[in-house]
């Protein structure tokens, strides 16, 4: 269970957000809806643990009710996954040398698996080409696959599916909706209509 | 255990990228050589006076290849988002940074100890240095690397930071320069030269424990905000 | 098992099992406000003058004293009286060094604004206190070593000082985030702290021509009391000196740092 | 334990055990003599090889000094008033040069025993006092190594 | 005329990002002073030693940091795709490409130029041979930048390219080195040393004329796909 | 008038396109529509003028009948503006001083016609932030500035709807559509259904 309580953030004079707050738990898709600039993705990254100048506290719990099961930072990165504008793909590296090493910095994986996540994401045939040499969305495509091979309770995605092509979306359409029906949490911003995902709680910001 | 697995990953994509990126390692060797070169043109090639300088010569351009190898360290992955996801890696950074700093080490302080006996018997060195030559070379380059990756941790962030680099980490290259240039010079000689090296050897061990701390603080507040 | 949990518990100044009185003493909450940085800007403005005035009695006196009437030296002449710049300033800035890391350290640790403003002026001042003792060694060089510059132990070092100090300065002018460049400028300072003992030591074994001490604290001092006492007073005026010009840069300091703020306002208007 | 706890220890655990290494290195380190600068006493006692680059210093002997009428060489004896050391050199001696005062040398062992400078650098002792009193020390028969 | 108002832009930008980017070619300097105070250290404090030395040594120093600033001319404009927009402006890239080289030379030499003499005098090199330094320094030094800019130009690409650089870009160097080292010796010991500074005037212009179609030519290479 | 005749490009023993066609002239919206990986940013890129590994012929004629009339290169630089993946914003300059050096590489510009471009991208309040502060969609809305103060005839957008929120998606529509309405002609890729826009012809790749 996400909770945030009190977020208060400035950034160069401007005040981005003040006593946010806002609580999810299990199977919760939340969309952080704002204009550019609002402040979202600084939203996410404080979520992640990128960002340290805010006051207020973030917070995960294994259960709702016990205050003591909140868990410390190590375990919390462990369980959330983050996935920002840069995509941490590596231009002189395959997509396959990529994807094992962006999963194990949380999640022990064996190459199947990865090799499987790679042709979901229709990468099948770009498996050993150097990233600097795919397409935006092909690069796009490397680093959400990690949402496949990644075993995170909160997903962290800020605008996942710039890049994409229609089928694109409608995969991550679909990755998003296991990931909550499995009891996972999805915090997203995006810019398009998210009408192809049931279930969705806006927060404008 | 998972730490494992996590420090596994993180030296296997290092020596990945070494091996891809225009053979670095090999690069730092060339320039290590071809200043070595430089000298022996600029200075003339009076070898008599070159043996002299030989071991300080030779100290200096290893430490600038150094220098030059370290300012990399950070910086693309910085630049396309694989850093920020290091830091969010579900193990103690200090471990991984100090596996990624080790494996550097041994990337740039190998090949450079390998050639360095060519380079002292160019400039007319004395025979004798050479063993010692290697060995402080051996170690007392990881010490730099690891001083260097706290000055590249901290600038990973500017445009043109080579030269900032070069200001923040050249003075504290100092002491390592000084021990291994008396080591060779007086193996070179003739004289006792395990006190030297034993320093270099401390130097190491201190940075080896501490720098990681630095490295990892250093990189955390490039995403303050 | 249990002995190390109590250690953790104490260096992770965890305060569960703590008396409330243990964890404010280990909390500082009392450091905290004295290193508000309202507590310091008008506790100073209260200090400031006094302090000014000292320092400048204290120069006053010293210069005159050294200058005119101290004795010039048996070997040296009148070039002897650079020693009442040279010696100060030197060992300041080594001095000035060590104030700034500490400081360092403390807005690194504690998160003090306070301390992370005095971190930053102290630089500049110790970069120019280093510059003028390298540069009135140098003068002082001339006429005794007989060039004005050599690569000796203390002489070398001061210069690594001196670079030490620019690299912090260039590091915080190339950040535009203050407490970024707070935080960047702590780390190489602390590393610097680690390094210059070894520094020194490592040069100081290299080669030796600038003289050994002369004012000792342990054994009698090889200086004539009559060219030791200006010494004394020049000296305390050059470190009131110091601590005037760091206390007014972090008044500066911390307005510029606090200038959207109710209080500063307020002062400002006065 | 908690996991990020044992982390920090095993970092501390880790971080202590480097320094002790480091000490003990550095404890060994400091019992061999690796100083290039010698008094004449150890060149006396062979500690020198003849060739090598080093340094020595001390005090310019009394009334050694000897300066061609020719030529820059100079030839004088350094002293650390427990062995004595020949040194010559051929080049401008910097003006706080004398007989009496501190001198740093640098150059090598001849097979004669006799030190040939490159350089010669005036070192300044550490004691200062008005001229006055040097004198009058001086007439007391004391030396400049005086102390208050 | 429109040619004008881009080489101005270009200039105008080029002169911002200096100043911004943490006063990169003043760090130029300090790089300058440190390394040959490194050398001092490494070699050992023998006055007389390091005099005949110095041209060398201020030279080779010279030419690295000269390599070190040049790394960075393209890297970053490569990365934000502002070099493709330069690819694409309306005007012959030559001029714009030789624009830039000459902002950049004045940038670098000048100030290595006006700190040498402190530096020469520190190691101890006579001063019969300052003004010939700094006329060899603000005549070689932007031959060095044209002839850099080639291999700045032709390793943009490469992640770790700062080393590929010097790889490419030392051995180019040598014949200005030769020359200025030379000119520099021969005011010092009171020789003359005019030919000397010709052929450096010579390769000078020759770089000028040259180097902006190779750096051109290396710049749409990266372009090819 | 743009006419591509035969392109033919290929990528690591991958054919992207072959026997391209295309002719459009004043007015014309074409969008070029393909999956991720299809080869649409490598054409746009032959059509700038950037990348060179193909074979056909792109010209660019100021009349449709006079065969004499074809543009040489520097002259097409001139009328046209490309606009990548990568956005050329600098981090350390400003938006307005990334505007003005952007301009001035093909038109030169003064400043107040910069600042009101600026002024109507929404970026008013950060004409002095560096832009490495700014937020993704603020850094597009500075590369897109220069749709106002440039004066091409050609367009060539790839996936220019990247990271602006759907007010920016809605000004850059009336852009394009004034930009046709004046007789230029706009080639542009993105993955959005372009439903705001009028008139756009659909090339499938
Ligand atoms: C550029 C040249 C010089 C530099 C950088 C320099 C540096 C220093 C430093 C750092 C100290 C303080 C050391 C400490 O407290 O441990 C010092 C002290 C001193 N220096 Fe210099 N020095 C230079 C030249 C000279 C010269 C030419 C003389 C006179 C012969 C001289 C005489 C002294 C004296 C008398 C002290 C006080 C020593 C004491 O009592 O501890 N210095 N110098
Ligand atoms: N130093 C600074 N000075 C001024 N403004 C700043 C500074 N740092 C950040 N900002 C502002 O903070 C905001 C950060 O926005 P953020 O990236 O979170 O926006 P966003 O909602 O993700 O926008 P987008 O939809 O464009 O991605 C921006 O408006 C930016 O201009
Ligand atoms: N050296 C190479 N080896 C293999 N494939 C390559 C090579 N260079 C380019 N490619 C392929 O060429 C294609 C280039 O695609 P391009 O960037 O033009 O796609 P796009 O249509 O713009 O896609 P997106 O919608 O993702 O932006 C990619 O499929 C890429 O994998
Ligand atoms: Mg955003
Ligand atoms: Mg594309």
């Amino acid at each position: 269970m996400l909770e945030i309580r009190e977020l208060c953030c400035e950034r160069g004079e401007r005040l981005l957000f003040d006593q946010f707050n806002l609580v999810c738990g299990p199977g919760d898709i939340i969309e952080i809806r704002g204009a550019n600039g609002s402040g979202k993705s600084t939203l996410l990254r404080i979520l992640a643990g990128l960002a340290q100048d805010y006051s207020g506290t973030v917070s995960w719990r294994e259960s709702a009710k016990q205050a003591s099961s909140e868990v410390s930072p190590i375990e919390f990165r462990r369980l959330s996954l983050y996935l920002g504008h840069a995509s941490a793909v590596n231009a002189s590296l395959t997509p396959l040398e990529n994807l094992m090493w962006l999963t194990e910095l949380t999640t022990p994986v064996d190459e199947s698996r990865a090799i499987a996540a790679l042709q979901q994401m229709q990468l099948g045939e770009c498996e050993d080409v150097f990233c600097h040499h795919l397409s935006a969305g092909q690069q796009r495509r490397v680093a959400l696959a990690r949402l496949l091979t990644v075993d995170a309770r909160l997903w962290i995605l800020d605008e996942p599916f710039t890049a994409l092509d229609s089928a694109g979306v409608d995969l991550l359409h679909q990755l998003i909706q296991h990931q909550v029906r499995d009891g996972g949490v999805v915090v997203l911003t995006t810019h398009l209509p998210l009408t192809g995902l049931a279930g969705v709680k806006v927060v404008q910001l | 255990m998972a730490g494992k697995t996590i420090i596994k990953a993180v030296l296997r994509r290092e020596f990945l990228l070494s091996v891809r990126n225009a053979s670095a390692s090999l690069n730092g060797v060339w320039f290590f050589v071809l200043v070595c070169g430089l000298f022996a043109i600029g200075i003339g090639p009076d070898k008599e006076q070159l043996g002299g300088l030989a071991p300080g010569l030779i100290w200096v351009t290893a430490l600038l290849a150094v220098m030059l190898s370290v300012d990399a360290l950070f910086r693309h992955d910085y630049a396309d988002g694989s850093l920020e996801q290091l830091l969010l890696a579900a193990h103690s950074l200090y471990f991984l940074v100090l596996a990624r700093l080790m494996a550097q080490a041994l990337l740039i302080a190998v090949p450079l100890a390998l050639v360095s006996p060519l380079l002292a018997l160019m400039l007319g060195m004395k025979a004798a240095g050479l063993p010692v030559l290697i060995l402080s070379l051996l170690l007392g380059v990881p010490t730099l690397v690891m001083i260097g990756a706290i000055g590249a941790a901290l600038t990973v962030g500017f445009e043109r930071g080579g030269l900032l680099l070069a200001l923040l980490v050249l003075p504290l290259y100092v002491p390592v320069l000084i021990f291994a240039a008396a080591a060779v010079v007086s193996a070179a000689d003739g004289y006792t030269y395990a006190g030297q090296l034993m320093i270099l050897a401390a130097q190491f061990v201190l940075a080896v424990a501490l720098s990681p701390l630095a490295v990892v603080a250093g990189l955390r507040l490039n995403y303050y905000h | 098992m249990r002995l190390s949990r109590v250690y953790v518990s104490i260096i992770t100044i965890r305060h569960r099992g703590l008396g409330k009185a243990t964890y404010n003493l280990l909390m500082w909450s009392w450091f905290h406000k004295f290193g508000s940085p309202r507590w310091f800007y008008d506790f100073s403005t209260r200090v400031l003058p006094w302090l000014a005035v000292l320092c400048a009695a204290f120069l006053l006196v010293g210069v005159v004293w050294a200058l005119a009437i101290a004795p010039s030296d048996y070997k040296q002449g009148n070039s002897f009286r650079i020693f009442y710049i040279h010696v100060p300033t030197a060992v300041i800035s080594l001095v000035g060094y060590y104030v700034m890391a500490i400081a360092g350290a403390v807005s690194l640790i504690w998160r003090m604004k306070l301390a992370d403003i005095v971190m930053k002026e102290a630089a500049p001042i110790g970069a120019l206190l280093t510059f003028v003792a390298l540069f009135s060694g140098a003068v002082w060089g001339k006429p005794t070593w007989g060039t004005w510059w050599v690569w000796d132990a203390r002489v070398t070092s001061m210069l690594i000082l001196f670079f030490l100090y620019v690299g912090v300065i260039a590091l915080h002018k190339a950040f535009d985030n203050p407490e970024q460049s707070g935080k960047a400028c702590a780390v190489l300072s602390l590393v610097g702290t680690v390094n210059i003992p070894i520094i020194y030591k490592s040069v100081d074994w290299w080669y030796s021509l600038h003289q050994p001490a002369t004012i000792k604290f342990t054994e009698e001092s090889t200086i004539h009391p009559d060219m030791f006492w200006p010494f004394l007073v020049i000296t305390t005026g050059f470190y009131l000196l110091y601590a005037v010009a760091l206390i007014a840069n972090t008044r500066l300091g911390i307005l510029q740092r606090e200038y959207r703020t109710q209080w500063v306002r307020s002062r400002l208007q006065e | 334990m908690h996991p990020q706890r044992k982390q920090r220890l095993q970092i501390i655990v880790f971080v202590l055990i480097a320094v002790a290494i480091a000490a003990g290195l550095l404890l060994y380190a400091l019992r061999e003599n690796i100083n290039l600068f010698y008094p004449p006493a150890d060149i006396a006692a062979g500690k020198v090889a003849v060739g090598q680059q080093i340094r020595a210093g001390g005090m310019v002997r009394e009334g050694s000094v000897e300066r061609s009428e020719q030529n820059l060489q100079v030839r004088f004896v350094v002293t650390d008033y427990a062995a004595d050391l020949v040194v010559n050199y051929d080049g401008i001696l910097p003006d706080m040069f004398a007989e009496n005062a501190g001198v740093v040398v640098a150059g090598k062992l001849t097979e004669n025993g006799e030190f040939e400078a490159s350089e010669v650098l005036a070192k300044h002792d550490e004691n200062y006092m008005p001229p006055e009193v040097a004198e009058a020390l001086e007439q007391s028969g004391g030396s400049s190594e005086a102390e208050y």
